[in-house]
């Protein structure tokens, strides 16, 4: 055992804590944006009683979900009731680790060390796959509550995310076919040429709205919110779910949130490069904070000025117009790439 | 180290496998499976098969698994019921044959390790290597392997036509078929399902008017036909 | 330049189908149909008429548009040629086209099917066109069968109607046996030309591909014998017969002529356009476009004559008798083209395509003019209804009676000239292919015709135009033919009972007529009021009138000029027509000894020249010369009048006999056309209908066919029945069955191998 | 010494896993378990398929674990829709049911 793998170790695990401590403060203070947000949209004024502002509604709120009383449905399939919250929290925050949130920086008695916790070859494959996994937690949480709202919600959501699913990997094949690799802190190297402004979304317009709407609706956001549309099915999925297990479902909807977008800064935004990045690296982190929480102010603004889906015109749009559409778009990206104009 | 890592998956796999028989839910059983998965999946990143180990969470757990999830869920199926009595014996059949072949698997795998060649293969000394990397992989399918793969591409399109046709509610062929109008000879049992075996010829433009001709017009399938 | 030509009608059908079908728009659908026609009048007349058009050059104005087929020797191109022959009948084609397209605007009006119908005619025009001007046989072939296939669809156009789909499946099988010639004839010209070594089946030389026309090539062989042998030979006479036996179903000769009268089922426009003026004239084209080989082929040319004499006087004195006004027209069109098979008969092409023409503009007028009747009599064909009528249609009146003084051969009326010239001619033809005094008789018979052709023309007019009006009393003349008489079983009301009985669906009435009460009479079925037709119709009929009338004077002879004006049409046909091989060449045995001159085209020149380079040959003069001495002018003059008080004592006769009685009851066999449809029925369509029934179906099909079908299912099920003992039925014992075999597998391989394994 | 998992391991492994589906095939009665047995046993296959490519540095072995997943794919839409079609004519999923081809 020698120290260098150990401090490795120790290196990675306090990356990860910090990474999803800082993301769950941000995804906390995200939920106290929208509805600040939603309130202004809307001529409210929204929560402003807690703290300055409101400051401090989001430990307000946690503290209640923590205190609330845990009700368990009589009839429902217990094992799989608890996994359920269990696998959807875990798979919203496990694509966090392989994001490159700065460039190479160095630090006092460290050295050199890429300000990205873990980077694979397949980094981009293994956010594709933690979130295809993520459909279990809706899909198993509806089925096994026993209830017919709950089921419907997790039958929408199982069949909303195969269909999107398939519109955002093609859009993305777009940006691999470019950049050539699937390591995502390779594709944001490449991206900060031109002094830091060489983004993909300049050759890939196409892809990067066709991700948008399907991230959208992989995260059952507005418009694409049919798993737990309120008007209709009671709350969805979650019908039966209180206190800490809905917490963890509402966390992981909004963690959601906050990876889709990364993922869209990372390979269409240009991650953390902008200008002036060679010299001052430090901007890094605060570029890619910027461009996720334009991300999240988008998604809070959509949500607040767009209707609700229905569920054929849902399954039309994704089958009959999206996933057409980002065919075309592999197809022309790959013919420009075969004459090398891109 | 990887030799943990090795055991912890294989121990989990195998757990995971022989829960999956066990359970009589078949949502238990699918979950179940989807473990096995992720843990193979985990076993190929130890084999430096990155790629694969992905391509396995995605397809295998992302999109087959949650078909089969989702179907369960469709048809809602009840838990297995009780063996019928008569196929009783197949479960110690079963039982011998895994013992018979795990026996043979044991026996190949026993000669291979203590022959005395055993140190011959490559891999003894070598680098971290670049075949599970997904440049090599691409490489390899679209230089050598370009034939299989089209096949395979082409394989997907026939699955994708076949899914549709057998999920389509009304089959291709109408319960009724037609005979095309037309002078032709018909044989009794065509225009008249209870005259099975009946092969008299009868000379008629159309099905309609053999039945008119033998007297058939309120036979029961007369009516729902078309 | 051409190729526009053919292209344009094409064009016109397309849009007519595509987008008329969605526009429907009369006003659009006609201005298409007219326009696409017009332009390619335009150019053929553009092509024809300057300075080196196709009527002045001695070469053919070619237009390759490109390869068709070219396999080893063999070499069909998509390829027009406008020579002197295909340049007049394209003129006269588009032409009285156009006028008819023209004249149908007004007659189809209100019709359900507009566009159809247009898109049809159009079609027509296209095929009409590439079977006049291609340049091979072909190509020719495929125009002949487009003809044939327009003329179906035409025919059955009322596709409601059951005598029109069995008149339409008549011509087509009618045509069908005569296709069967056609082909075989192109394939044995393909195989003559190829033993002599110039394979080919084109019509002219084509330098620029290395081919010499075929006509040349066959005709370079010589004549045959004047031998009834030869038709089975395999020689020239033999593809000389078999083309002619195409011709016969083309141009309704006998015996397949059964099919023209008939056809009248389709709307009367069709009639005038394809079964009196283009289509049915293919058969006269083919044959003086190949003289060169019927030339050579005396049996043949023997037999076309015998032909076409024949059906001319048999299907006059059929016309005698005929009550429903297009019958007696579609006869008299059968008799006339006789008469042009005749002409080609005794050698005399030049007056057969003189004829075609004329006949083409006085027929067409006399159809459309019926046409109009018709229309105006609200689609009453029977003429027992008529009489008095030209009080009613002024305008037709006149100018059927330009067609009819046409027809009837009175001079300066264009049909005098033509059917005067082929009378001259067979008179004194001096073809070694007519036997010696077989010209007489001939001629005899023509005159005959002529006759008759008079009588029942002047019995036509009288009874439309003159005489008593008997239109108003619902049950005319004693006697309703059968198609009344099933229409009052039917007790349909008179007017649809005129209406099934006739040959035209009733259409409401044209919106500029529905004002005036006497129309409106004959919307609540009442007796009907003749009125005149709108201009669209009119017009056409007033320009075939002029033409009918003057149109003859391009072909007037040397000799009734006097030597003043020559001949223009002869004279500019004259290259198109190979002379007539010496006699002594069809001695028996002398096939071929000498070689005979030609004009068009001289063997010799074949490789290099353009077929017709060679028109100022000598020869030339010495037809002008031997038709110019004076005997032979006052022979002809003579004959002229003679021909001239024939026409006259005809118009006599029909008048003095139908004037007073003009419901003449005439005799029965006439009526029934010599029971010759009967006759084909028993003799030819029951047999096939019986033994296709009885054999083939019951007994082949039933027996066969089904048996082994049958037979196999049967089969199957009883092995199926053996080998399902095999079966548990238990998916998963035949999992476990699997497994089993596997496990032997694996253990025999880990046991024989057990040492590879331990390397 | 340090202990590195040999060849054998995964072999043995996917011997267990595969003997393990083919239990289930026989055992199991409802199709959509039989289904998911088959995809254990092709899964076990790949595992060889993985453990020899890397062990002999040669890509194909991981090629056809590849060309796999596709057919594992294409074998999921086919027979999942067999099993709706199965379950709309008679009312269950349990292959002994489907039995008209006996006796």
């Amino acid at each position: 055992m020698d120290w260098n793998f150990v401090l490795s170790i120790i290196l990675q695990f306090t990356a990860i804590t910090v990474a999803f401590t800082v993301v769950l403060m941000i995804v906390a203070y995200t939920v106290l944006a929208e509805r600040r947000v939603l309130a202004f949209i809307q001529g409210r004024l929204g929560p402003n009683r807690v703290g300055y502002g409101g400051v401090l509604q989001p430990f307000a709120d946690l503290l209640k979900f923590i205190l609330k009383e845990e009700i368990v449905p009589d009839k429902s399939t217990k094992f799989v009731y608890f996994l359920a919250p269990i696998l959807a929290i875990t798979t919203a925050l496990m694509p966090l680790i392989v994001y490159p949130f700065g460039p190479t920086v160095r630090l006092p008695f460290l050295g050199d060390i890429a300000l990205v916790i873990a980077r694979f070859d397949v980094g981009l494959l293994y956010v594709l796959g933690i979130t295809s996994v993520g459909v279990y937690g809706i899909a198993l949480a509806g089925w096994s509550s026993n209830n017919k709202y709950s089921l419907m919600g997790g039958l929408r959501a199982s069949a909303q995310l195969i269909s999107y699913e398939l519109s955002l990997g093609l859009s993305l094949i777009g940006v691999v076919l470019m950049s050539g690799t699937l390591d995502l802190s390779g594709i944001v190297e490449q991206q900060s040429a031109w002094y830091g402004m060489r983004w993909n979304i300049i050759f890939q317009p196409i892809g990067f709205i066709i991700y948008l709407i399907s991230a959208i609706a992989e995260t059952n956001r507005v418009p694409f919110d049919l798993p737990e549309a309120e008007t209709e099915l009671v709350a969805g999925f979650h019908t039966e779910y209180s206190a800490l297990k809905f917490a963890l479902f509402f966390m992981a909807e909004y963690v959601n949130m906050f990876t889709v977008s990364m993922l869209a800064t990372t390979l269409f935004l240009g991650g953390w490069s902008g200008p002036f990045i060679q010299q001052l690296p430090w901007l890094g982190p605060f570029y890619f904070l910027g461009k996720i929480i334009f991300f999240l102010f988008l998604y809070i603004w959509i949500r607040g000025t767009l209707p609700r889906f229905r569920f054929d015109q849902l399954m039309n749009f994704g089958w009959k117009f999206l996933l057409p559409v980002a065919i075309l778009n592999i197809i022309l990206t790959a013919t420009l790439a075969l004459f090398g104009w891109i | 180290m990887s030799a943990i890592l090795f055991i912890l998956f294989a121990g989990l796999a195998i757990g995971c496998a022989v829960s999956m028989i066990v359970q009589r839910n078949p949502l238990y059983s699918a979950i179940s499976l989807i473990g096995v998965f992720i843990s193979l999946a985990c076993i190929y990143v130890t084999l430096a098969a990155p790629f694969i180990a992905a391509v396995q969470v995605i397809v295998y757990a992302g999109a087959i698994m949650v078909l089969v999830v989702f179907v369960i869920m469709l048809l809602n199926v009840e838990e297995e019921e009780r063996p019928a009595f008569r196929l009783r014996y197949l479960v110690p059949t079963a039982i011998l044959f895994a013992a018979l072949l795990a026996a043979e698997a044991s026996f190949v795998i026993f000669t291979v390790q203590t022959s005395p060649y055993q140190q011959a293969h490559p891999s003894a000394s070598a680098n971290p290597s670049e075949v599970g990397l997904t440049a090599s992989i691409g490489r390899g399918l679209f230089t050598q392997y370009l034939l299989p793969f089209e096949i395979t591409s082409l394989l997907l399109l026939m699955a994708i036509v076949g899914a549709m046709t057998l999920a389509r509610r009304a089959s291709f062929l109408s319960p009724n078929v037609r005979v095309v109008p037309g002078a032709q000879v018909l044989t009794r049992q065509t225009v008249d399902p209870r005259a099975v075996g009946d092969a008299t010829a009868i000379e008629t433009d159309s099905t309609i008017e053999a039945e008119r001709l033998l007297g058939l017009e309120n036979a029961p399938h007369a009516k729902d036909r078309d | 330049m051409l190729r526009y030509i053919i292209f344009a009608p094409l064009l016109g059908a397309l849009v007519n189908w595509l987008v008329g079908r969605r526009v429907r728009s009369e006003r659009f659908i006609g201005a298409v149909a007219c326009a696409s026609v017009g332009i390619s009048t335009a150019i053929a007349f553009y092509v024809a008429f300057k300075h080196d058009g196709a009527l002045h050059a001695t070469v053919p104005v070619l237009d390759h548009i490109w390869t068709w087929i070219e396999v080893g020797s063999f070499r069909a191109d998509f390829g027009l040629a406008m020579d002197r022959l295909s340049g007049i009948y394209t003129l006269f084609i588009t032409f009285v086209g156009f006028l008819i397209h023209l004249f149908a605007t007004g007659y189809m009006h209100g019709d359900k099917g507009f566009y159809r119908f247009f898109a049809y005619l159009n079609l027509f025009m296209f095929s009409m066109l590439t079977l006049v001007l291609a340049d091979n046989f072909l190509l020719m072939f495929v125009g002949w069968e487009g003809v044939g296939l327009c003329s179906y669809l035409l025919i059955g156009y009322y596709v409601d109607r059951k005598e029109a789909g069995d008149a339409a499946k008549k011509a087509f099988i009618a045509n069908r046996v005569g296709d069967w010639g056609v082909v075989l004839g192109i394939m044995l010209v393909f195989s003559l030309t190829a033993q002599a070594g110039k394979a080919s089946i084109s019509f002219f030389d084509k330098p620029q591909f290395g081919i010499t026309s075929a006509l040349a090539t066959i005709g370079s062989f010589g004549a045959d014998p004047f031998i009834w042998s030869a038709l089975t030979a395999g020689g020239v006479t033999s593809i000389a017969i078999l083309l002619f036996i195409g011709a016969t179903g083309k141009s309704a000769q006998i015996p397949l002529y059964v099919w023209l009268p008939d056809a009248m089922a389709g709307p009367t426009p069709v009639s005038a356009l394809i079964h009196a003026a283009t289509m049915v004239t293919a058969g006269v084209y083919m044959v003086v476009r190949c003289n060169a080989i019927f030339q050579s082929a005396p049996t043949a040319m023997f037999i076309v004559a015998i032909i076409g004499a024949a059906t001319a006087i048999f299907a006059a004195t059929i016309g005698l008798a005929q009550n429903d006004i297009k019958k007696v027209l579609a006869y008299s069109t059968v008799s006339q083209l006789g008469y042009m098979f005749l002409a080609c008969g005794v050698g005399a092409f030049i007056a057969a395509i003189f004829h075609v023409m004329t006949h083409a503009f006085f027929k067409a007028l006399l159809f459309l003019g019926s046409g109009s009747v018709i229309h105006g009599m609200h689609h009453e064909q029977d003429m027992r209804r008529m009489g008095g009528l030209k009080k009613y249609m002024p305008i037709t009146f006149a100018t059927m009676m330009m067609g009819w003084l046409a027809i009837c051969g009175i001079p300066i009326w264009a049909g005098f000239f033509s059917k005067d010239e082929i009378l001259w001619k067979t008179w004194s033809t001096h073809s070694p292919s007519i036997p010696h005094n077989a010209n007489y008789i001939l001629w005899g018979i023509g005159a005959i015709t002529a006759l008759l052709t008079a009588i029942y023309m002047t019995r036509l007019m009288v009874m439309t135009f003159w005489g008593t009006e008997r239109f108003r009393e619902t049950d005319a003349g004693g006697q309703a033919d059968e198609a009344h008489a099933h229409a009052y079983d039917e007790d349909l009301k008179p007017h649809d009972a005129h209406a099934a009985a006739a040959g035209d669906r009733p259409r409401h009435a044209p919106e500029d007529e529905m004002t005036d009460a006497a129309h409106d009479s004959h919307n609540h079925h009442g007796p009907v009021e003749p009125h005149e037709s709108p201009w669209t119709m009119t017009v056409p009929l007033v320009v075939l009138a002029i033409l009918s009338t003057l149109g003859g004077l391009i072909g007037v002879p040397y000799a009734l000029s006097g030597g003043k004006l020559p001949n223009y049409f002869e004279h500019t046909l004259e290259p198109v027509i190979a002379k007539v091989p010496a006699k002594q060449a069809t001695a028996p045995g002398g096939a071929g000894h000498e070689e005979p001159r030609y004009l068009s085209p001289p063997p010799q020149a074949t490789d290099s020249a353009p077929p017709v380079t060679s028109l100022e040959s000598p020869a030339h003069e010495t037809t002008a010369e031997d038709a110019h001495s004076p005997e032979e002018v006052r022979m002809e003059r003579i004959f002229s009048a003679i021909s001239v008080g024939i026409a006259l004592l005809g118009i006599g006769i029909g008048w003095t006999v139908f004037k007073k009685r003009p419901l003449l009851k005439m005799p029965r066999v006439l009526e029934e056309k010599y029971y010759v449809d009967e006759i084909y029925n028993a003799a030819v369509i029951n047999p096939i209908k019986a033994g296709s029934r009885e054999g083939l179906w019951k007994i082949f099909d039933v027996g066969v066919i089904d048996g082994i079908v049958n037979g196999l299912g049967r089969s199957v099920t009883q092995l199926g029945a053996v080998v399902r003992y095999l079966q548990i039925g238990f998916a998963r014992s035949y999992a476990a069955v699997i497994l089993f075999g596997a496990i032997l597998v694996i253990a025999y391989f880990a046991y024989t191998f057990r040492d590879v394994l331990s390397r | 010494m340090e202990l590195t998992p040999q060849l054998s391991w995964y072999l043995a492994l996917s011997a267990v896993l595969f003997t393990i589906g083919v239990v289930g095939v026989i055992v199991k009665r409802n199709v959509i378990a039989m289904f998911m047995c088959i995809e254990l046993m092709l899964n076990a296959v790949n595992l060889t398929f993985v453990a020899f490519s890397s062990y002999f540095r040669d890509v194909s072995g991981q090629l056809f674990v590849f060309i796999v997943m596709t057919v594992a794919a294409a074998e999921a839409a086919v027979g999942l829709g067999i099993i709706i079609a199965i379950f709309r004519n008679r009312e269950s999923l349990d292959v002994d049911e489907a039995n008209i081809l006996r006796l």
